[in-house]
């Protein structure tokens, strides 16, 4: 038990160390343009990436570099990719918001909110005809549950019995309006019936508990029952993107959230099963060791050649 | 992939069945495909179009809801785990519930991911006015699509280039858009080659000879530009029509030559002018310093919507007299 | 209760005799292009368009004719816009499928599926501010709730509690697709639960029945209770579009059909009402009169001008 | 309507604060306005550009899902029922999910009524590049609008113009596309006068004096443009740079008029140049038989789509120093 409990400690850490490394070259300037952190969610990304297969397809949104991490998507190449650099897993062409990493099973952020659904679906369709017995898994914010291509894409995956999980990270805030302002009732994992297919709201900073319910979704699934939508309870440590001044946090709310996080939640459950301090310190500081020389690699990479920009356009 | 195609055999076909015989070629030869859509799978079509591809070939042609986002969106993820699907969108005008799925997802795949990714989907749909139609039935969408670096287009008006672009475009290994016309579905049946080697893509089609003018036309009102260079033939004035099935690629340079050598340029399309694609094809040919002997011309709809009633649309889709009178007028306009 | 019934009887049979004078004269060549009849659907719109107040905004799809006649516009200009007359409700602008006739609350017909959902939001929502306690109506198929902007429209009316009565017509078929295999569970109105609204599969061929509820969901827009997803389970005596072969029918279907529809039911029970034969064969006929004399008046008016081609594109 | 708008006045505001400016005053002065979109109410939006609405207007100014087809077609429905809707869709990019409601539906209301019914929204949008965007975070779109009868579009550049053309959108009767740009919402701030009449659609604005080439722009670029226009006068050539604002209406005649008289014309914009609304001013122009010393140009981004990475970006969108190359070329290049 504990042993795992480290794994997921140590696999929540290299994503937040990464994060919170990204936000300081955000700050200083290798990094430009919008970013949108994973701070406090990284447990959906430790607990579903682990039941993953390799022949499954992940997609994620423009919050995926936590998602891209926990898939196995080697870190320089990821930070040289935010940063614009030749090594970039695309070359810097995807940046922080629209990047893939396919030989990783990561098939991509998005950042048409909800866009990525209807690709996944694909996915899953495609591995009915090819043998590869591969699933696909969809991440996107509570806030998409609004959109129309992901009611689609939820009823075409049932309807055609499509092994897809949904993975819905509630949040609580779509950018910067609340989601309970926006929808009826707060369950959105109740919309699962709507459709015909299982839906379960879980604990989203428990990687255990992700870890289940992503693994009983993929086997039921695999074994030809369809698409399960997940609604993972989670919450941003951070602002929507780096930047946001958080203005629509209540009194309380962040203290609340710091309480709730899933690294801070962990430790003490390591504690309590007596593993020691240092042991779990340790992990945090191998994991900001690994990320500072990861950063530092990419950034003495060259900046993707201009003399490409053009390339790649059709076979 | 195996060389299972067989060996070309000439019938005659309608537009539809030659675009029918071209969906069973290429699902009996690239086993990676799959043909999907709204009445796509038992039905066969509501032309019809893709009769006899569930019979044959089971599962791999179904029926989806009305759900254009999932429709193309599954397409573009099917098609980067290595696919071929061939969706279809009943008419473009649909199109714009989901343009997202065509624009900000399958034109991107290749480019962003470095070329590490591909979408080698088909979107067939089709187009335009028929009588009676309204005007959320009756868009020309293709300069929307021409405007999208990443997207191939194409617009046959042939049987035989309803075959011949069709199976070009599922053996690319890019994002093609196959626009074709329904109007044009249950015309006369013609010779068609089925079978034949896949062609590349792009070129032009030489629809009348003449050295008069250049006419550049593409989609089904190829055929009014033709009557309208027929009869203008009749009265001594002879039209080069050029029709270019294939809008993406665009072959700049064959237009190009051929008005360097008439003098005068007229595009005939049927969407309507503003933002159309003829204003490309003038901007390329006045960009290539190209001397005309008279202001190139674009025939097309004027900028309006399309009124249901046929009195009405009759005036603004542009028919061969009109086509005929404007090219007329560039002509014997002389050089202004 | 027979007088209500023969009413009932009366304005479904000026649907259906003006939807099978339009099947003539579409056949006959004055009526061009795509037209959808409603016959079998009647009951729907004479049901619920007997409860909507003047200021209530109508939205229908392409299969519309039947709720313009339920709301009240005049025949004659309905033939002449299918015709292309001048004189048409849209001086044949928007034909068959696509025209209007706002001054009779009839808000449109919309050939894009699902189109008319989210407008129909914007009427009520317009209704909140300009204080005329207008409700909205929109009506569908059952394959425009597999529709992305249908399911943006629903969440949008209830997360802002607007008055709108979404009406599903539920004639088991997408165009010549069953609805059935398109979806998980075949009934409708329990995806109303994912939106917290309420929703409820009713008898779509009895006018009563549809007056009942349309009535009660009305009764709770006004009250600020937002929105109802009412499905109302309806079969098409004829094809999807004049000129389906209707190769998708099962044996005996036709016969069930036949059997259930709502003017051959409205019958039976008036029979048993023990209203005379001869009395409800006379509504049948008036109601043919009323339509030959409007087809025939439509038939002289002139075509719309083609010089006014271009007019009314913008202000 | 009783005149409620305030005597003309001065302030200095930033592009934001002048689009922020107009709305209040629209919303003070027009009743059935109403402004919504995603993060627009409670958070003034993601750019602060509807700050205060909010608070000074209660309901009528608020927040919704991310469901951009309610957002467009709601707001297509209150117009229709008298409202004056004014709707963000955030980036233009995002437009694509639900294209639909200002296609098929916004376009068509006035027409297809025959003039019963009128549709005035207000669709607010920014769009373009800024550095570090991916390619859904890019796109300029307005050519896909402009082959759009029944939309009016407008891009404005400068503060001025944006508190102007906002306000005369909303004035309007017709469905109206204002198309902003994140990079200018920050920028210095300028006098703007506020509470002005409310002008017509149309016009062009004279950004520099010169009788070497035309240079015709609309859009953040302008800005560039104008700058290689002074870096270009320092060399001793002279650019008439004409900033169309308004791109439907768009005022041909003082384009034709302008490139008459210079014998030269570059169009330049942001958007990639094929099917770009570039061609369309290259073949009015044509068109109209204006005789060039030298072939019209285009410069706008090259057919791909856009990397986030900066040093790729950079070599794709077009700037002061690529603006001034190319016309210098066509200038100095003589005819050809
Ligand atoms: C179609 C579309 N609409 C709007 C946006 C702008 N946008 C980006 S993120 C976001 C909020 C998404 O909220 P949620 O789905 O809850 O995801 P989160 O960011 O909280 O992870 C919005 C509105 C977009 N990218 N795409
Ligand atoms: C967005 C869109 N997709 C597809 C179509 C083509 N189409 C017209 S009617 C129809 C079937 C609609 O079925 P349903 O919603 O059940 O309504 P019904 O026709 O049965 O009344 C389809 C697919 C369309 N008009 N719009
Ligand atoms: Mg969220
Ligand atoms: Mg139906």
């Amino acid at each position: 038990m504990s042993e795992r409990r480290l794994a997921d400690l140590q696999a929540m850490w290299r994503i937040r160390a990464f994060e919170e490394k990204v936000r300081d070259l955000r700050a200083e300037g290798p990094i430009v343009g919008s970013v949108h952190l994973c701070i406090g969610q990284e447990a959906i990304a430790v607990g579903a990436c682990d039941v993953l297969e390799p022949e499954d397809a992940l997609f994620a949104t423009y919050r995926g570099h936590g998602w891209a991490i926990a898939r196995g998507v080697p870190l320089e190449p990821l930070f040289a990719e935010l940063m614009g650099r030749a090594n970039g897993v695309n070359g810097g062409r995807g940046g922080s918001a629209y990047f893939t990493a396919a030989e990783y099973g990561f098939h991509g952020e998005n950042s048409i909110v909800g866009g990525g659904a209807p690709i996944a679906c694909g996915a899953a369709l495609a591995g009915r005809f090819d043998g590869s017995g591969r699933s696909a898994v969809t991440v996107f914010g509570d806030g998409a549950m609004n959109q129309g291509a992901v009611h689609e894409a939820m009823n075409f995956a049932s309807a055609f019995d499509l092994p897809v999980v949904f993975i819905c990270e509630n949040n609580r805030y779509s950018e910067l309006t609340p989601i309970a302002d926006m929808v009826r009732g707060s369950r959105l994992a109740d919309r699962a019936a709507a459709y015909g297919m299982p839906g379960h709201r879980i604990d989203g900073n428990d990687a255990e508990s992700v870890r289940f319910h992503v693994r009983d979704a993929l086997e039921i699934a695999r074994e030809g029952g369809g698409p399960t939508l997940l609604e993972c309870m989670t919450e941003r440590l951070v602002g929507h993107y780096i930047g946001d001044a958080e203005n629509y946090r209540r009194p309380g709310e962040m203290d609340r959230i710091r309480r709730r996080e899933p690294i801070a939640r962990l430790r003490q459950a390591l504690l309590a099963d007596g593993v020691p301090a240092g042991e779990i310190d340790a992990v945090e500081a191998g994991a900001r060791a690994e990320i500072e020389a990861a950063a530092a690699a990419a950034l003495t990479a060259p900046f993707a050649d201009p003399a490409t920009a053009r390339e790649h356009l059709y076979a | 992939m195996p060389d299972t195609s067989p060996t070309p055999e000439t019938r005659k076909l309608s537009y539809g069945e030659a675009v029918n015989a071209a969906l069973h070629r290429l699902m009996e030869e690239l086993p990676e495909t799959l043909v999907y859509g709204e009445d796509v799978g038992v039905p066969g079509g509501v032309f019809g179009v893709t009769r006899g591809l569930r019979k044959q070939h089971g599962d791999r042609a179904f029926d989806t809801p009305i759900s254009e986002s999932a429709i193309l969106g599954s397409a573009v993820g099917a098609a980067m785990m290595g696919r071929r699907p061939i969706v279809e969108i009943m008419w473009a005008d649909f199109s714009l519930v989901a343009l997202d799925q065509i624009v900000n997802q399958a034109a991107n795949v290749r480019y962003v991911s470095g070329g590490r990714l591909r979408a080698p989907l088909t979107i067939r749909t089709q187009q335009g006015n028929a009588p009676g139609a309204c005007a959320q039935h009756s868009q020309c969408l293709e300069a929307l699509f021409l405007h999208v670096p990443g997207l191939r287009v194409c617009m046959p008006s042939t049987p035989q280039d309803a075959y011949d672009l069709l199976v070009t475009a599922v053996h690319s290994d890019d994002p093609v858009l196959v626009i074709e016309n329904r109007t044009l579905y249950f015309g006369a049946k013609e010779e068609v080659v089925v079978g034949g080697p896949v062609l590349p893509m792009g070129g032009v089609r030489e629809r009348h000879a003449g050295s008069d003018a250049t006419v550049v036309t593409w989609g089904s009102i190829t055929h009014r530009a033709v009557e309208a260079a027929e009869a203008l033939a009749r009265e001594g004035i002879g039209l080069h029509v050029i029709e270019t099935p294939w809008l993406n690629p665009f072959d700049t340079g064959t237009v190009i030559a051929s008005a360097r050598r008439t003098g005068r340029l007229a595009v005939v399309h049927e969407a309507n002018v503003t933002g159309g694609f003829g204003a490309e094809v003038v901007a390329r040919v006045a960009g290539a310093g190209v001397t005309l002997q008279a202001p190139p011309i674009r025939v097309g709809a004027p900028d309006v919507r399309m009124p249901a009633a046929p009195t009405l649309a009759q005036v603004l889709v542009p028919d061969a007299d009109r086509i005929a009178g404007e090219v007329r007028a560039l002509v014997r306009g002389g050089s202004r």
